[in-house]
């Protein structure tokens, strides 16, 4: 019936939207922000989302600390990212207006709950006076001022609910207000509130009240003249579901351990932006994933290549302090030559940083960051859905080369989302699994007696005649007992450095998009790919000789990848960093001399930007 | 799911031999790991496991080379980590038998956490410590069981740090066994080594080791045959705590103070009743604690044997009990639904 | 040779405010931590220290933003390290007063090396350890102290891991003084903060910390009005241990078993003079061990205030002795002389 | 007299010799070849040493594990390294003569104790036949087959001495027939053997008695026709003292912190080959060190950073494992900008690797191996004497610029000699250590407002009135609070990465030795020096047109070496790892492709071979 009543009121249609939910801690803009994205995803709207959490675990109510975001970009066509500069800003308080106003695009729409505008929280937001009546604000905005703490009130009238369970509903007084705006269905938003609150009917009648009054306000009200339609974008037809970076990297790890039958051990210690992949797989047991927290970082990493040594698949989770300190226990992996993978969600750094911004400034640790010469494979994934392809892609490496591989993802990816399009079982990537089960050479076992490709047999415990012993001094290069012997550590270095160039071969080559030739190459690698590409389709549609290659492995690097840095007049390389792919670049390339692009404020690259850079650089 | 190979049922008859690698240790003539390893290699046979499910696993240091000499799977890993590599092969695997073979440095200094945290939660693994109270490898540093004020290559005019008292650290972690054995002591460690073997849950076991080479003679004031019948006090479960060369010497405990003290059964009317009677399988770990800091008082002996020996559920036992238990519930799952859980739509 | 700037003699009268940085604490509404800054902020005024000579440091987690609530100097470190931190500023500058204000899952998960060996040193840090058995920061995971079983984001099938006891793990590692309260009690943690800033050596204090957003009401099951006077047994130093509401219940020490019971004063012949009289000065941590274990076993209290107060030289104080010594037995060896040390010869 | 004596054998010059001891570790080869070298610094040469010790504690007797060796390159011109290929191999027994045999120089001097050469030790030593019957060794070297055994006995017969005393004795005969040969006077040596066992006279005396007679042996016996004389070189006039680079970085330390009055505070954790300078410094109580040994690396260098907070001058000594370890620690000092020095005395890798070898693979570790943007100084020692400069330089930049520096040496320099000219105080570098006193800002204390070289003051607890708080989360830009603001961010990264540019203020530029342009420039950094300038050397005497550069400083580099790089036709970079420095200079230096020569046996570089290499080049 929505639908009907709405007939008086002029519609818009529009390609793509960015709105950003802003509020309290606890004024539930999370759950907002998501129930919303899933009414455009039933809508078949392609998007992205980003969460904006506060740092603090909870800062008083009202301050700016506390203030919490979601941002969602749904539209018609293909969208790479939550957005640069949202169209719509709702804001629940005073707080919220302050931190985020600056990011809405002028002419954009601005939503406040005026009812929050109150003396004492527009001084715990450090306004003199009320922005509300600022006239340079009314200029450049579209004002919608909304007292949804009175209208939920009202809604919820003789409901006998207390005024701070009442005031816990607004938040759906915004969600109907958007449903209307964006002319959603109602039915599926009720139903999901009904079994929310299953266990208390009160409150799922009372949000249900509240949901309906905001979608009617905007219906009846005189406030709002006109509503948008965002139709559906052609999507591959198939079944969806919403899903972050790390639950992605959880369900791909759990992928494999179906797929292979073989256990996947995850050891790992809590650490913000990285946790939700430990939690999630915490919920995969019968699934054939163990997950074990463990005491410290160094434990996680360590219970993890034991697990591997006793023939699991082994891995573990971390973001950028913890990789520092798992740095010793990579060593060891290297030198045993175990599988296994690291997880690293890149974080603000250096040291504790800025632990909620994402940041992509770990590529040149986890290329380096070992002591001797202990190189291993590092692959990145580019955006929430690649994720899942990267966590078995990066398995699939570790078993079939028996070495550790690290896995790049970021803050952004992690708590990032998109539309995930389940893939049929049949056409994942096969992992086989094989371990020794007799002797090599001689009747006896000889665990670094190498196949062609340079990898050494996998003999587990619990397999009679094989028993051996490996570890972290030097081996001999057959035997794997220990050696001092010169020689045997220079032909060691050398073959187990040649062993992972040998990884090339599951490398695929960069196909640039856009020009495959000509003025510019932008050169992204890991979480930036989203906006690049956006960037690099932006001034290709403009006829722009723009290309783009996107590095999803960092080592091995992509065999024809020097052929293509030649084909361009410049290269641009941007980053959420101070210059570390630029850096790598140029060591591997000499000659090859790339500009740089580098944003380090703990958000991802704005699309708009980097198109105005590459624009200069024409 | 679980990685296990066929474990061969019936048991081959092991002798000392099966458990020699055949590669000879490199210890230092008269260093005190040759009779710990003469013990271990002595009683895997009867410990009615196969060969091929038992790994031995270490850290760095002399003591740490001890897997390369038993034909075992084993890791030599690095220094101070052995327990969480253990860790991760008994949770993976818990029907292993897992063995973390250590040193004074490794497991008690850089390796603390993983030990303190591997006791607690009583993971079966079974780690035995060889005490030398110095860093041997490394060729004579302080260690945190060197003495206060002992002069070191690191600690030329003494060190100014109290040591631990490993088995009362090992009880305030958790332990629910804890033994303590001497080199030299050869069938004594024999006992112990093969309760630690049978015992199910975290296992600690400290090794008095002497290193003729840079801590030589650290345990003659026990060892001495002269003092050995006064020093050594053999702890023995439902046995009173009796020592000296005849037997009638006894540990009692006052009621009143709380403390225990040093008797002599037949003087002053001390009778055999009145000595404390040891009890290792009791849960509160109180009495073995007292025990554990009995030398640390002047004039009392050194407890060897088994301080603690309790069954706990182990965290091995727990974290599979848990994954049986939603296997069992959920059934196996197929890929297909797995991967569409969740709240999902479908464009067409 | 020391970097001590010149140290203001007479000390100013200081008031709680002179304590307060000015930044307003950024806990969760509710949160005990706020209960544990005001009683550390009124207790340092009467310690005596001039407030530039006193360094609070701590590691990472909600417990750990601590220092920037203090007007003091004040370190934010790393997760866990607090102590190795401390022990630097301490070591090298004595004549600080040195605080470590950590979590459960900072001091004994990744931080439980440094603890026991900050503990067993005796360095005069005084750590207190804000205990909600959770991990706050990083939103409700399972930390060390979390109960066996306990559902949490990261255990949702229940923790496989039995917890640490706090104060017996600190026993175990050498802490000569060792304590409990709780963060709704804050007279007594005014006197336990009082009595730890007092100690010289090791210092653990153990808070019973509530984190209403992620383990709420950890601790109703002491606290509650209902349950509280037969719950908590508060111990003083050469008072016999009495708890319950008339003070009639009382713990006994039976001689024969070695273990404590738990008895009424009045009934079947039991005197008050039956019952164990708390002595925190002994030597021997065993008594601190048993009360440190007491609430581990069914129907007995849950022991707050301090089990062990012993002094003893702090390695701080013995390092600086042997540097004193080592000065005044070579005095100031020029520069010259001291890089011509050794065997040298001369090339006209 | 015992010049004399000498007379009527024939006397030839030699400018340079090396000569290598190996024995049993029961032999007393260290001992041996130290004194040697005593000898020869007395009679003026210029000289290096390395000791070769068994890996294994103490290896049973005989074996070839147990092999210990001591080498000494001595002579009339300026020594840079050890030397390649000894000119004499001493050989006390077959296990000594198995392993080493490989290295002497065709036409080289072996002197072997006969009387080691028995059935027993010859099966432990692998040999199916007594090699010194064999004709081949015969015909490649100059054999002196000397039964010490047999001469010590004799020499000490009714000494009433244990035969296992006697046996102890032996390796002063040795002692003693290297003196004739090298026509070195016996007073001095007899004189030490008295000091040495002054408590045990019947020692001294046994032992006096034995160097006598190897003295002896080679003044009247037939086998020895001509001896050596090694002219004094010209060394700089002054007072040495013979010093391994680990006592020279102890020392260096101390001399900090008598020079600055200021405590140093060393916060370390033992790890082979670094120990060493561990056990120097806590013998420096009474000149102002603190030495904590903590309980592992990370407590070292966490003590470290808080003895810096309260004001010591905080440093840390580790090797490879302890470097990765310690890695999170250094971000926290880059982000909290606390003067720290950390040593890493570089051994074989990776992982536990090859603990007594040498090695230079983590130069990549020290520049990269921290997560974040967290750049940090980084100095490489050139030889044993230089590790006392660089110790001093390292804290010298550190408290300057408030930062953590890296100096790198090696178990090559670590554990080898040389002369150290004993320097005058007052020419040492000064170092000048300021506190902040007072606020520096409208009457607050603001700890990162910085001076125009972006250097923050330094204000340590005692100080009233500058209470403040420091921490590893992202800080504002001035009070240091945690700051959450990403363009804040953002100029934090910047200034931090810009402060460490500015260091090459204090690094002076490189001046290549040889030729200024040309046909190949050598570049190498840290341990290689002397084999590299060695090889120089040899070339520019040849008339070649080859230049050396060596790097002290590896970052920053030196302002010059992009120009002095421009000014050859090749470069060729010599290192033992895998091309670190290859790889940095490319990234450095975009459009410079440096060759790469790369030795991996744990061995420092031989002059020859690379000498060698250059000419192929040519
Ligand atoms: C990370 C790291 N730190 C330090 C070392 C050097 N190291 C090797 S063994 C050892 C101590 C050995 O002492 P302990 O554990 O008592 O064994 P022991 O040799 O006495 O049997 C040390 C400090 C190392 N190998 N790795
Ligand atoms: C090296 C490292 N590992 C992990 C983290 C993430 N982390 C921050 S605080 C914390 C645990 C906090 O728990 P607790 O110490 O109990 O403090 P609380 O927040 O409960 O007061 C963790 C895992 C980190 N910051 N650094
Ligand atoms: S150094 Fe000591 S502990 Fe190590 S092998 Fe030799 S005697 Fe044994
Ligand atoms: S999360 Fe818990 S511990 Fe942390 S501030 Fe909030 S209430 Fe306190
Ligand atoms: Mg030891
Ligand atoms: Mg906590």
């Amino acid at each position: 019936m929505s639908t009907q009543t709405a007939a008086p009121k002029s519609k818009v249609q529009v390609e793509t939207v960015t709105i950003r939910f802003v509020g309290d801690s606890g004024d539930g803009m999370q759950l907002t922000g998501t129930e919303f994205t899933k009414a455009n995803a039933l809508a078949g709207n392609d998007l992205a989302t980003f969460p904006d959490y506060p740092a603090e675990i909870r800062a008083p109510a009202g301050s700016l600390a506390g203030v919490s975001g979601y941002q969602v970009h749904f539209g018609a066509r293909e969208i790479h990212t939550p957005g640069d500069a949202p169209d719509v800003l709702v804001a629940m308080n005073p707080a919220a207006l302050k931190t985020n106003l600056a990011d809405l695009r002028t002419g954009g729409m601005l939503i406040v709950n005026g009812g929050a505008f109150t003396e004492s929280n527009l001084e715990k937001a450090g306004y003199k006076s009320n922005p509300l009546h600022d006239a340079a604000l009314k200029q450049n905005y579209k004002i919608f001022d909304v007292d949804m703490n009175k209208l939920t009130e009202a809604a919820l009238a003789g409901s006998g609910l207390s005024s701070k369970e009442i005031a816990r509903c607004k938040n759906y007084f915004a969600l109907g207000l958007m449903y209307w705006l964006y002319s959603r269905p109602m039915e599926a938003q009720l139903q999901s509130i009904a079994k929310k609150f299953a266990k208390k009917p009160e409150i799922a009648e009372a949000n249900q009240k509240v949901f309906k009054a905001g979608y009617a306000y905007g219906d009846t009200t005189e406030v709002f003249f006109q509503r948008y339609d965002v139709p559906a974008s052609k999507l591959a037809p198939g079944t969806y579901r919403n899903i972050t970076g790390n639950a992605a990297v959880a369900l791909g790890f759990a992928t494999v351990a179906k797929t292979t039958g073989r256990q996947v051990f995850l050891g790992s210690y809590p650490i913000t932006p990285a946790t939700e992949i430990l939690q999630e797989m915490s919920h995969f047991k019968e699934h054939g994933v163990v997950t074990f927290q463990a005491e410290d970082e160094i434990a996680g990493i360590g219970s993890a290549i034991g697990a591997s040594f006793a023939g699991a698949l082994g891995c573990t989770t971390t973001s950028g302090p913890g990789l520092a300190l798992k740095s010793e226990m990579l060593g060891l992996a290297v030198i045993a030559e175990l599988p296994l993978v690291l997880v690293d969600v890149q974080r603000g750094g250096p040291s504790t940083g800025m632990p909620t911004k994402t940041e992509q400034s770990d590529l040149l640790i986890a290329l380096y960051g070992r002591h001797g010469e202990a190189p291993l494979p590092v692959l990145a994934a580019q955006s929430p859905v690649d994720c899942f392809y990267a966590a078995i892609e990066a398995m699939k490496i570790a078993v079939k080369w028996m070495t550790p591989v690290i896995l790049l993802t970021d803050g952004y990816l992690g708590n990032g989302s998109e539309p995930f399009l389940i893939p049929d079982p049949a056409k994942l990537p096969k992992i086989d699994v094989k371990y020794a089960t007799a002797p090599n050479f001689e009747g006896k076992y000889m665990p670094y007696l190498r196949n062609d490709k340079l990898v050494r047999p996998w003999a587990i415990p619990g397999t009679a005649g094989l028993e051996h012993r490996i570890g972290g001094l030097e081996k001999d290069s057959m035997s794997g007992m220990v050696s001092y012997d010169g020689m045997n550590h220079e032909r060691m270095v050398k073959t187990r450095a040649q062993k992972i160039r040998n990884v090339v071969e599951d490398v695929p080559d960069v196909e640039p998009f856009g020009a495959a030739s000509g003025d510019v190459l932008l050169l992204s690698w890991g979480g930036t790919f989203g906006s690049v590409r956006g960037a690099a389709e932006e001034l290709v549609a403009k006829g722009k000789k723009v290309g783009h290659a996107h590095l999803r492995w960092l080592n091995p690097l992509p065999k024809n990848l020097g052929k293509v840095l030649a084909r361009y007049e410049k290269i641009l390389v941007p980053e959420v960093n101070d210059g570390q792919l630029a850096t790598y670049v140029r060591s591997k390339f000499p000659g090859v001399d790339p500009l740089q692009y580098n944003h380090i404020h703990g958000k991802p690259l704005k699309i708009s930007e980097l198109a105005g850079r590459v624009l200069e650089l024409l | 799911m679980s990685t296990n190979q066929a474990v061969n049922t019936a048991l081959p008859v092991y002798t000392k031999k099966d458990f020699e690698s055949g590669v000879d240790p490199r210890w230092c003539p008269g260093c005190g790991d040759y009779s710990i390893i003469n013990q271990i290699q002595k009683t895997m046979p009867t410990v009615g496991v196969a060969r091929e499910n038992i790994v031995f696993v270490s850290g760095i240091g002399c003591s740490s080379r001890f897997p390369y000499y038993m034909n075992n799977y084993g890791m030599h890993t690095l220094h101070g980590r052995a327990p969480a590599f253990a860790s991760g092969i008994k949770v993976s695997r818990p029907e292993l038998m897992v063995w973390v073979m250590t040193g004074d440095g490794d497991a008690l200094a850089i390796g603390g956490n993983h030990f303190i945290h591997a006791m607690r939660r009583n993971l079966d693994l079974k780690l035995v410590m060889f005490n030398n109270r110095i860093y041997g490898l490394t060729k004579g540093q302080v260690s945190p069981t060197s003495e206060l004020g002992k002069k070191t290559k690191s600690t030329p005019h003494g060190s100014p740090d109290y040591p631990f008292n490993p088995p009362a650290l090992a009880l305030g972690s958790g332990a629910t066994f804890v033994a303590r054995t001497i080199d030299v002591e050869g069938a004594h460690m024999g006992g112990v080594l093969k309760a630690a073997a049978e015992h199910k849950g975290s296992v600690f076991v400290e090794v008095f080791q002497n290193c003729p080479v840079f801590n030589d003679g650290a345990y003659t004031f026990l060892t001495d045959k002269a003092v050995k019948a006064d020093m050594l006090l053999r702890m023995e479960h439902g046995k009173p705590l009796l020592y000296g060369k005849d037997g009638k010497k006894g540990i009692r405990l006052d009621a009143q103070t709380a403390q225990l003290e040093a008797v002599v059964v037949g003087e002053n009317g001390v009778t055999e009743k009145d000595v404390l009677v040891h009890d290792a399988k009791r849960d509160d770990p109180t009495i073995a604690f007292m025990l554990a800091n009995l030398a640390e008082k002047h004039g009392f002996p050194t407890p060897i044997g088994v301080f603690r020996d309790v069954r706990k559920p182990t965290a091995d036992e727990l974290t599979w009990e848990m994954i049986e238990k939603a296997k069992s519930q959920k059934g196996d799952v197929d890929l297909g639904k797995f991967l569409a859980g969740g709240d999902t739509w479908t464009i067409k």
